[in-house]
């Protein structure tokens, strides 16, 4: 039957054909495996960020770590679909190592291909992980910029 | 493979396969000709007709064969509708019915006629006070389900038909669930419409029945040639409503005792997983349900997500309707019955049926155990 | 047995039959469901509906399934007349299609649509210019066949639908008689929406296809699950479909060579009939035809008579539509072609098969000559 | 498959069922092998008519031969489908032998009595040969009537 599967992935492209659900092998390991799940301590070298997709309900939980502009750890959960586990799983692994700067180029379209490929109905989903993971950064930058401010005003005589 | 979801289609039986591919083989023509050949695909045809009243105690010149159950609930509803728009332009159906009915009702309303939607309460059932009170004097059509695919409630049928009787409107109930699994009788359900699919009783694929009681308005939704008596056109599937009545008789032959089996195994399965796993919701636990459907809430984690852990250690199971799959949006039966979108998100269905076994059982609860617990691990919830 | 009544429908391929009894006995699952099984099936869907479409030169996104001829054209007339009714309620047909058409148009006619039924010529063609003149700016849909089911003569489908589609108008082509036996290609005949059935190309019975050109407006006849694309709910007749792209895959193989043996038995036994037996007249004669199909008026004698004589010997024909007979009205078709009650009534249909032999058509031919004599010697006629 | 066709049998008493088109044997020797076929001379002793079904555009003429106010021979030809064809040819026979008055007693019941039954949609051609009769019996009955005032006119002076 090897040959009905590979018409059947050729043909998720199409967007004429009905739901398709065919994970590749990379999701599912991903899936079944995620990278990187976890929680970690509120700190001042840590951002968070709790998104969710009003689409389908899904919901995420994501941690960074920042030493010297660097993400050098990062965590997360989710209540999700697989296509939302697994590319969230696969947005951590991208994001970790890389500087602020770095990171915040990343985008979905980023995380699919480092997949090879997700349904095309479950693309939505591949934002979470990348939106959670800006947000993040965010709230890394922000609390920075108040602990600066902060440092600022013991300074002040 | 462990196959758990036997409402959304069941494997064909071998003994339907042979009928069907003998008779394909020995015997062909079109039922409706003229020539010997034909004459015996018409004699086919109408055994089989036959056999498929009997076993729901109809008349044989009450079955009209329909490719399936979507477009026997499409010809009962707009045919009905069509028929009687005389009488007036109101329909009274039921939120949690099969899209079949509930898409049809919503075209229907479209084209000006205006819909009811009754409510269910928290275990899923239809209240037959709520019909009765639906009621008015334009009300052309009730349509409510004899059990539910996604939980497998029994709707009090009986009652509403013999009040939808007495009103003197005709009452629909789609038995697509029920057939083989529960009686279905015409004189006790007391419907002048009866939506019956033959892939759900290890039949074919692509064939149904809609009873349609002797006297029953109804205009025809697929014109053309007169078969089945003008009201559904096109050359007869003998081979399939052959195939149809055998997977029917044989249901029946062995019902009673397969649904004390599987009510068994699946009243096992639930005690078991409520025992080992926290937070578990029965939907529909409360109510009379068919034997073989478990409706699962588990709190925390997404349904597709279990039912990816389950399909990659070979369990087959669903979140609901299975023309839904792939659809975001939460069960409408579920949001009916009062869950809240996240609860409907987290829930799967077990359907069981004649092949599963004690151990297709033990190794799902195990699964399940497993696999919830894998997910919790993960989830933000 | 000799079958000549390939057009009414033609015996199941033991090729088609292996691989739906294959798939039914290995793979099994509804193809719109999650797990691995369910998406094997839906791949088994998708290659055969791939598969389908490239025979007729579409693309597989264009090919709705459906249960057969009858509820492709019903799908295609209704779906193009509801989804189109605020442009306009006028409909363009001929006097000579198939009743899965006509009896729709009349349906829609009940409905405040307006429809023209154009004449055809003795010849039993219908004239484009008569189309072009009966457009109005009111006009939503023309739909003519492609091949008369009864005489075979080949409408000027690629005419009338550049026509249409110079006007903006959506034009349907009932081309279930010409699948397999004369080129079916989308870009050819112009159409829009293509009605195809699997059991006239020894497929099997309840699978039909409509062609959906990709843009063009259509409302669903069976409303419910959103498979094929939300135009055709129902769980999908996945088996049913892989034998119909095994049955049109193997006609197309050999269609040419087919062609030219099928026309030169025809030929022949027209020839031979029209030596042997005075008064005979073959309708539509001086038309491009299938190259199957024979319509023969013998003067005098009632056509229903030489039927059962030639039954009783073993040979199957009928009078025209297979899904009237039994009714005792002269065909339409014939009618429209100027002929006569008296004429219609003398017609029958002989319409020959890949299966079809020399033996054959000579066996035919002398039992013709003796039935028709004996007929003629007790006619008061 | 013995079983089959008995019920198919059986089930072309039920109106609800489509077209059955399932002749017994005796209908089918009567259509293969009509009785008294043939024309007659016209005569003094003959009487003739020509019908038609407008229902189905079947048409027949049918000659008695009448002897001391029993047929003693009758003839049809028909333009019909088996049915019109079967019942034609029964109905002569049953009326060979039998005195006019008798004969007028026919009913197309009779005639599908004799036959063992025929499908119900057929059941209107049973009509023809018996119409036929009874116009033919008018029509020799008409013209007796009219010989015999010609008789009364000679005899007056
Ligand atoms: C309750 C109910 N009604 C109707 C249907 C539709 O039946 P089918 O798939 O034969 O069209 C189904 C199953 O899909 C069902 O569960
Ligand atoms: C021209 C034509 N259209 C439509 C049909 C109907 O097809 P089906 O019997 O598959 O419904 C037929 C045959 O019956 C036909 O000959």
């Amino acid at each position: 039957m090897q040959d009905w599967k590979d018409l059947y992935r050729q043909s998720q492209a199409d967007e004429t054909t009905g739901p398709i659900l065919f994970y590749n092998d990379t999701v599912l390991d991903h899936f079944t495996n995620p990278r990187n799940v976890g929680e970690m301590e509120p700190g001042e070298r840590v951002g968070f960020a709790l998104v969710g997709d009003p689409t389908c309900g899904d919901q995420m939980k994501l941690w960074i770590r920042v030493e010297d502009d660097i993400i050098t750890d990062i965590k997360f959960r989710s209540f999700g679909c697989p296509g939302a586990i697994a590319t969230s799983s696969m947005a951590t692994e991208l994001a970790k190592g890389l500087s602020l700067e770095e990171a915040r180029e990343l985008t979905d379209d980023d995380v699919i291909t480092a997949l090879g490929g997700i349904p095309e109905h479950k693309k939505h989903c591949s934002l979470l992980g990348i939106t959670a993971m800006q947000a993040a950064i965010q709230d890394y930058l922000l609390k920075q910029m108040m602990a600066e401010a902060e440092d600022t005003d013991d300074d002040l005589p | 493979m462990i196959y758990l979801d036997h409402n959304a289609t069941t494997p064909i039986r071998t003994e339907v396969l042979d009928v069907m591919g003998e008779l394909q083989r020995t015997l062909f023509g079109n039922a409706s000709s003229y020539y010997g050949p034909a004459r015996e695909a018409r004699a086919v045809l109408e055994k089989s007709r036959a056999e498929i009243a009997g076993c729901i105690g109809a008349n044989p010149g009450e079955i009209v064969c329909t490719s399936g159950g979507s477009e026997s609930n499409n010809l009962a509803i707009r045919g009905a509708a069509r028929a009687l728009r005389g009488k007036g332009r109101h329909l009274i159906t039921s939120s949690i019915e099969h899209p079949a009915v509930l898409k049809t009702c919503q075209d229907l309303e479209r084209d000006g006629y205006r819909v009811t939607y009754l409510p269910v309460d928290s275990r899923g059932m239809v209240d037959p006070a709520e019909v009765e009170r639906a009621i008015t004097p334009e009300t052309l059509l009730i349509s409510i389900m004899h059990a539910n695919n996604e939980t497998g409630v029994i709707q009090p049928v009986s009652i509403i038909g013999s009040m939808a009787g007495k009103h003197g409107i005709v009452f629909h109930t789609d038995a697509v669930q029920t057939l083989g699994k529960i009686p279905v009788q015409v004189s006790e359900i007391n419907a002048d419409l009866i939506s019956l699919s033959s892939h759900k009783v290890h039949g074919p694929k692509g064939i149904g029945v809609l009873y349609v009681r002797k006297g029953t308005p109804l205009h025809p939704l697929i014109t053309g040639g007169s078969q089945e008596r003008g009201l559904r056109a096109g050359t007869e599937n003998f081979p399939a409503v052959a195939g149809f009545s055998a997977a029917v008789s044989l249901a029946l032959n062995t019902m009673e005792r397969d649904a004390a089996r599987i009510t068994g195994l699946r009243d096992r399965m639930e005690t078991e997983i409520a025992n080992r796993i926290r937070g578990v919701k029965i939907n529909g636990a409360g109510s009379n349900r068919l034997p073989n459907t478990s409706n699962l809430c588990f709190k925390g984690v997404d349904g597709e997500s279990i039912l990816l852990h389950l399909d990659l250690k070979g369990i087959c199971a669903s979140s609901g309707s299975a023309c839904s799959t792939g659809s975001e949006s939460p069960s409408h039966v579920l949001l009916a019955m009062g869950l809240d979108p996240h609860q409907a998100q987290s829930t799967i269905r077990l359907s069981l049926g004649r092949e599963t076994s004690e151990q297709d059982i033990t190794a799902t609860v195990d699964a399940l155990t497993m696999i919830i617990s894998r997910l919790r691990s993960i989830s933000s919830l």
